[in-house]
């Protein structure tokens, strides 16, 4: 064998971690819908699309990336409550595999609409002015704009974490995922409730899709994709645990980029690889609750 | 128990008369079709799916030539007949539109198809049923056993666009290149073509990966590239692949003080990439619109797709157009409507001029000699259709091997590709 | 007497009559007149992997969202055979039957415990490993995105199938003995626990059924039908496209059962028929079809959660019930 | 001793469900477990039954250990629950959910003969219907049956299946006066006739007095008292309890 240089791997470590808090991002907001709500979201990928259009469009209107990037949030998250409120809610109380249905049907429809409405093309979202250096560490040479994802991962999470710690409306939020009924008997109307946590959750999805948007461009079909990575991710974290969405998307992420960088051909199917261990290995995942699974 | 056994008789019974009937249905000749004077020509294009632009583009080009000849009369006093299907670009619904195609609408010619590993399993199936087959796309279909007298290839095969590519690359840049392919044939068959020719001209591969289609992040394989510090990057992929491997590599500051040649690239992935896509990217196609300067053949094409549908027309329209016109010039030298065979011959050896200087196709194995063109782009600079600048045309007599190496595959079948 | 009533009220999820299979068996025979040939062997082979999938997803109430898994692994083993080992065409089709149920006792074995959602998840991502897998790892073998190609043509008792006709009359044989099956399958014991199971899964396990084991066998039984679908889609197609084993090919079966109404003798027949017939035709009209299809879905789950079929046998026994209340 | 626990208890967190109880069943007996909200009957049952694992204690059928064993195994072991809240297969006829009970020790896995074939099995579903005096409601859909009816459907599903021990959540539920004593008669028959021995949770005093041969009552997860229903009737905290 060659030898590697330790800065190669150094590299390979970052980038591993970069991609893995895109990952973070959008399992953490897939763990909440599922945890609040018990759905299992389908169409969870197609949001994260949605956010990268949406980056699209303000960017190219406003020319500020970051505004991009928070109104893509908000304009997705309005979306996900009109679809929480007038497709979801009639399923609650039924058969628990009607809501993951209706999300695919969502995934299969909305990326046509959007060829509909942008073209057939994908639109480009350049890279933020400020950003697209990059950062030589002696014989490191790491892009500004990983860092930023990893550190712009690393606060989104904070104040997810601090929100639905501290805040009113997030405790509510945890007390609902623990037990809605009792929520609902303290006069709080958990229907609201489900609402805003859906919102949330695409949310965080629309952020993953926007923050990769300049990496990728944005593109009707790039969602399924998203949506995969997503489920392995929360099967690997633990169903419906926040942690677990954390830690997981951070190793798949790794996995991802040194499978890469031993044996490329094998990258795209390492993370199934590695569910099935855990799988194996542990049944619930690395965080998830007993019983849950 | 006795009502059910009762049904069980009364179904029998009518099975039974069904199953006679459908015997007839079967052993019934084929009714004599009526003679009117039309030929049918049936067309696949992926009008969904990923490449759906590209598609749309096959399309709309195969209905201005089928329309320009019917302005015309039609050929030989026939007139042309044309529909398409949408293939979805998955592989068991191409399938079955050729056999509805030929089987059900009873076309007398197919053609169409976006991908490679598509038109294999077409030209497989033209060959059984004898139905002549125009592929619109870059196919190793005319290459070894693939290779068939009823199928014939009108997009640049895969290898010379590598030997195209890599002829300018080694000339112009350097002589140090590292290579990001697909992992499927089509993109072995272009790291197949770079590596014979940098062999031939000195040149020194330093290393490939291997990426599984589908990839977005790219970025996990630059790190490899980075320490390698290649005179260029070779980037042996398609579309949204081309794209996020071209994103990433600008954000590594790549573009800024390296080649990227793409040694097939396309229109939409140099607008999808907008500034990314710069002066230091050089991507090949087998045409872009702005060869109307150069040659009054695609002057008149660009400008009459351009007023149809107000986008000048990729290659794989360009290649639709030229295909189809071949078809029926074929047809019309042949002096028949109904001998496959001869059709096919006289296809094999036209001399023509259409959207490029003059071309032609080759009798043995039923490939379009045609030049390559490599653009570069304009990053920022671009505006509207006007994304890159053609830097070279390699002329299509340098870039294929002669028809009996590619009955063997040679020289490429001899190439080891790394692991 | 209380019987009249009774007979004609009958429950909403009756055992089919055998008239039922038979008229289906008869209605098809004629199939190829309407439609065309392809498209009527494409619908008959669909219809074999809608039966099984129905049966574990509207029977025994458990959604795999991996099931091309199992197709596409049928249609591999069965070209593999024809290809390499130049396999008789019945051989292939046991091979294509075979892999995939041993597959099938393999993820249930590791998942079948699972609650419905984590189950369809991981079902999804063991059919992704799959398709990547076939896509670059193995594609020495699979040929990977190429497909594999150069099955030879397959002849029944030197009777060519390469000719359309002889080729549906076949695959409808099959279908035949295979809705057939279903039908047994169905009024056997073993049938009327699974749909025991799916009405109370907690009930059936007080009554000493060991739960787990009957939504294994479920999922091993739809494997036999997948595969067995599988290994016909490559006689009939003569070729292993890499999409059998993409999750689309699930998605697409889930949708087609879905709209055909689960849970109901007839659905996964009349939703493959349906939903191919429908993208066949819209797909002339506009190539945004996925997007009518999609919405069209969307409302079925919403409106008509039973389907097609299910809403069908609502209304025929809403209509019972007023005719014999009068 | 048919039955019998061996201090046992059920944890949910800090809520001590279950504590140290010992309960006790003789052959043929019929006894019943009362006690005020939340003392635990459900949850003692669920242990009896399987369907909840306990955390410390364990549970002897005929001194075979089935502490550990799930909801199903137990089952086959003959001893049997029925459910508070109804809980049958309410698409499939009365007829049809008898008959899966009935299967289950003869042929659950064949799935090639006709069920409508196994003349022993329907006949055990047929003479269970007139037990719980269901026949005339044959072919109707569970779901179309009346809550007492069902009441009895949840009873007969229990015996097809051929227990040794049948443990009854609140079998008298919902129902009027008259079909409560109704009721109260057909459990006493299947005590006597058929020497089933029977555990009853109820909340209905008049029923468990009359039937029952023993009760144990039940407080805040803990034994209060045990003994003939005259006993239990006499005992001061019983009283406390129930009164205050």
């Amino acid at each position: 064998m060659f030898e590697i240089p330790w800065n190669v791997i150094a590299m390979q470590f970052f980038f591993g971690i970069a991609l893995g808090c895109i990952f973070v991002l959008l399992s953490s907001g897939m763990s909440i819908i599922f945890g609040l709500l018990d759905v299992v979201n389908f169409a969870h990928g197609t949001f994260a699309m949605l956010g990268a259009y949406a980056v699209f469009v303000v960017v190219s209107l406003t020319g500020n990336f970051f505004i991009g990037l928070v109104s893509a949030v908000i304009i997705v998250g309005i979306i996900g409550m009109f679809v929480e409120f007038i497709l979801l809610k009639p399923l609650y109380g039924k058969d628990p595999l009607l809501p993951l249905l209706l999300t695919f049907g969502l995934s299969v429809a909305i990326p046509d609409l959007i060829k509909i409405i942008f073209g057939l093309i994908g639109k480009p979202v350049n890279y933020p002015e400020a950003l697209s250096g990059i950062i030589a560490l002696g014989p490191v040479i790491i892009p500004g704009y990983r860092l930023f994802i990893i550190l712009f991962t690393l606060v989104a999470i904070i104040s997810l974490w601090l929100f639905l710690k501290k805040s009113d409306l997030g405790m509510i939020i945890r007390a609902s995922t623990r037990d809605s009924l009792m929520v609902q008997t303290l006069g709080i109307n958990v229907s609201r409730i489900w609402t805003i946590g859906f919102a949330i959750g695409v949310g965080l999805a629309a952020l993953a899709g926007a923050i990769a948007a300049p990496m990728m461009s944005a593109t009707p079909d790039m969602g399924v994709d998203m949506t995969m990575t997503a489920f392995v991710v929360t099967v690997v974290g633990g169903l419906g645990s926040l942690g677990g969405a954390i830690v997981g998307g951070l190793l798949i992420g790794l996995v991802v980029a040194f499978t890469a960088f031993i044996a490329g051909e094998y990258s795209s199917v390492s993370m199934y690889f590695c569910m099935a261990l855990i799988l194996l290995l542990r049944p619930r995942g690395l965080f998830g609750e007993q019983g849950r699974e | 128990m006795q009502h059910v056994r009762f049904l069980h008789k009364t179904g029998l019974v009518m099975l039974l008369i069904g199953m006679i009937s459908a015997a007839l249905l079967v052993a019934a000749p084929a009714p004599a079709s009526a003679q009117q004077k039309t030929i049918k020509y049936g067309t696949m294009h992926p009008l969904t799916g990923a490449y759906a632009v590209l598609g749309q583009d096959q399309m709309r080009a195969t209905q201005m030539a089928v329309d320009e000849w019917n302005a015309k009369g039609g050929v030989l006093g026939h007139k042309i007949v044309w529909i398409y299907r949408d293939d979805e670009l998955k592989g068991n619904v191409a399938i079955r539109r050729a056999k509805e195609l030929v089987e059900e609408e009873k076309c007398d010619f197919i053609g169409g198809t976006l991908s490679g590993s598509i038109s294999l399993a077409i030209n497989e199936f033209a060959c059984k049923t004898k139905t002549p087959y125009v592929a619109y796309c870059m196919s190793d279909m005319v290459l070894g056993s693939d290779q068939c007298e009823y199928g014939a290839a009108f997009m640049v095969i895969p290898y010379s666009a590598a030997l195209a590519v890599s002829k300018y690359a080694f000339e112009n840049v350097g002589k140090k290149w590292f290579s990001i392919t697909a992992d499927y044939r089509w993109g072995h068959s272009l790291l197949e073509g770079w590596m014979w020719q940098s062999e031939q001209m000195g040149g020194q591969h330093l290393g490939n990966v291997y990426v599984p289609l589908g990839t977005t992040d790219f970025s996990t394989y630059f790190a490899k590239i980075l320490a390698a510090k290649p005179d260029f990057i070779v980037m042996n992929n398609l579309g949204a692949d081309q794209t996020a491997a071209i994103k990433q590599a600008s954000e590594l500051g790549l573009t800024k003080n390296m080649k990227i040649f793409c040694t097939k690239t396309a229109q939409h992935t140099i607008k999808e990439l907008g500034s990314a896509y710069n002066e230091n990217v050089i991507g090949g196609m087998s045409f872009y619109w702005k060869l109307r300067d150069k040659y009054p053949g695609a002057k008149k094409f660009v400008d009459k797709f351009m007023e149809k549908y107000g986008a000048p027309p990729e290659q794989d329209g360009e290649c639709g157009y030229v295909a189809t016109n071949l078809l029926f010039m074929a047809i019309e030298k042949a002096g028949t409507v109904s001998d496959k065979k001869k059709i096919m011959d006289t296809m094999a050896d036209l001399k023509y001029t259409l959207t490029k200087g003059q071309e032609y196709v080759r009798g043995c194995d039923q490939q379009r000699i045609q030049s390559y063109v490599l653009v570069k782009g304009k990053g920022a600079k671009a505006k509207g259709w006007d994304l890159a600048d053609i830097v070279a045309e390699i002329p299509g007599d340098s870039i294929v091997m002669s028809c009996e190496d590619n009955a063997k595959k040679l020289p490429f079948v001899n190439i080891k590709l790394p692991k | 007497m209380v019987d009249n009533s009774t007979n004609t009220i009958q429950q909403l999820h009756a055992p089919p009559k055998p008239l039922v299979v038979y008229g289906a068996i008869f209605v098809l025979l004629f199939l190829p007149l309407v439609i065309s040939t392809p498209l009527a062997t494409e619908i008959l082979i669909w219809a074999i992997f809608g039966m099984g999938f129905n049966l574990l997803l509207g029977y025994t109430g458990v959604l795999s969202f991996g099931h091309a898994a199992y197709f596409g692994l049928g249609a591999y083993s069965a070209g593999l055979a024809f290809r390499y080992l130049d396999a008789h065409l019945f051989v292939g089709i046991v091979a294509g039957i075979l892999a995939p149920m041993i597959l099938a006792c393999f993820i249930g074995a590791l998942a079948i415990r699972k609650r419905g959602v984590y189950f369809a998840m991981i079902s999804l991502a063991f059919a992704q490993m799959l398709y990547f897998l076939a896509l670059s790892p193995l594609k020495e073998i699979t040929r990977g995105e190429d497909g594999l190609t150069h099955i030879p043509a397959m002849a029944l008792f030197s009777f060519s199938l390469g000719k359309p006709l002889p080729l549906y009359y076949f695959v409808l044989v099959i279908t035949a003995i295979m809705l057939y099956s279903t039908w047994r399958i169905l009024q056997s014991p073993f049938g009327k626990l699974l749909q025991a199971f799916r009405e109370n899964e907690e009930r059936a396990k007080a009554c000493g059924y060991n739960t787990t084991l009957v939504k294994f066998f479920s999922l091993v039984i739809s494997a036999f039908y997948a595969g067995l679908a599988g290994a016909l889609n490559t006689v009939y197609l003569g070729y292993v496209p890499l999409t059998t084993l993409f999750w689309l090919t699930s998605g697409t079966m889930v949708m087609m059962t879905i709209l055909g109404g689960k849970g109901t003798f007839l659905g996964p027949l009349v939703g493959v028929g349906v939903f191919l017939f429908l993208q066949n035709t819209i797909s002339l009209i506009t190539p945004r079809w996925e997007l009518f299809v999609g919405s069209i879905f969307v409302a079925i789950i919403l409106l008509f959660p039973g389907g097609i079929m299910g809403t069908v046998e609502e209304k025929i026994a809403a209509y019972r019930m007023r005719r014999a209340s009068k | 001793m048919l039955l019998r626990t061996d201090k046992i208890c059920k944890y949910f967190g800090g809520l001590k469900a279950v504590d140290e109880v010992d309960f006790t069943l003789k052959k043929g007996q019929l006894k019943s477990i009362i006690g005020p909200n939340g003392a635990g009957k459900t949850t003692l049952f669920n242990l009896i039954a399987g369907a909840y694992l306990p955390t410390k204690g364990k549970v002897f059928l005929k001194d075979k250990d089935i502490s550990r064993m799930t909801l199903n195994r137990v089952s086959r072991l003959g001893v049997v629950k029925t459910y508070q809240i109804n809980h049958i297969f309410p698409s499939l006829t009365v007829f049809e959910n008898l008959r899966i009970a009935a299967q289950v020790r003869k042929t659950s896995f064949n799935f090639w003969r006709q069920a409508a074939s196994f003349g022993e099995i329907n006949e055990q579903a047929e003479q269970i219907m007139t037990q719980v005096e269901l026949k005339e409601k044959r072919n109707w859909p569970a779901s179309t049956l009346s809550h007492g009816e069902r009441r009895y459907l949840e009873i007969g599903i229990a015996l097809a299946t051929e227990p040794e021990v049948l443990l009854l959540d609140e079998p008298t539920a919902g129902m009027s006066c008259a079909e409560t004593n109704h009721c109260a008669e057909m459990i006493q028959k299947l005590n006597t006739d058929l020497g089933l021995s029977i555990v009853l949770v109820e909340h209905d005093m008049s029923v468990v007095m009359s039937i029952s041969e023993e009760i144990l009552v039940m407080n805040e997860g803990r034994t209060l008292a045990e003994g003939t229903p005259r006993e239990v009737s006499d005992n001061e905290e019983v009283q406390r309890v129930y009164l205050g």
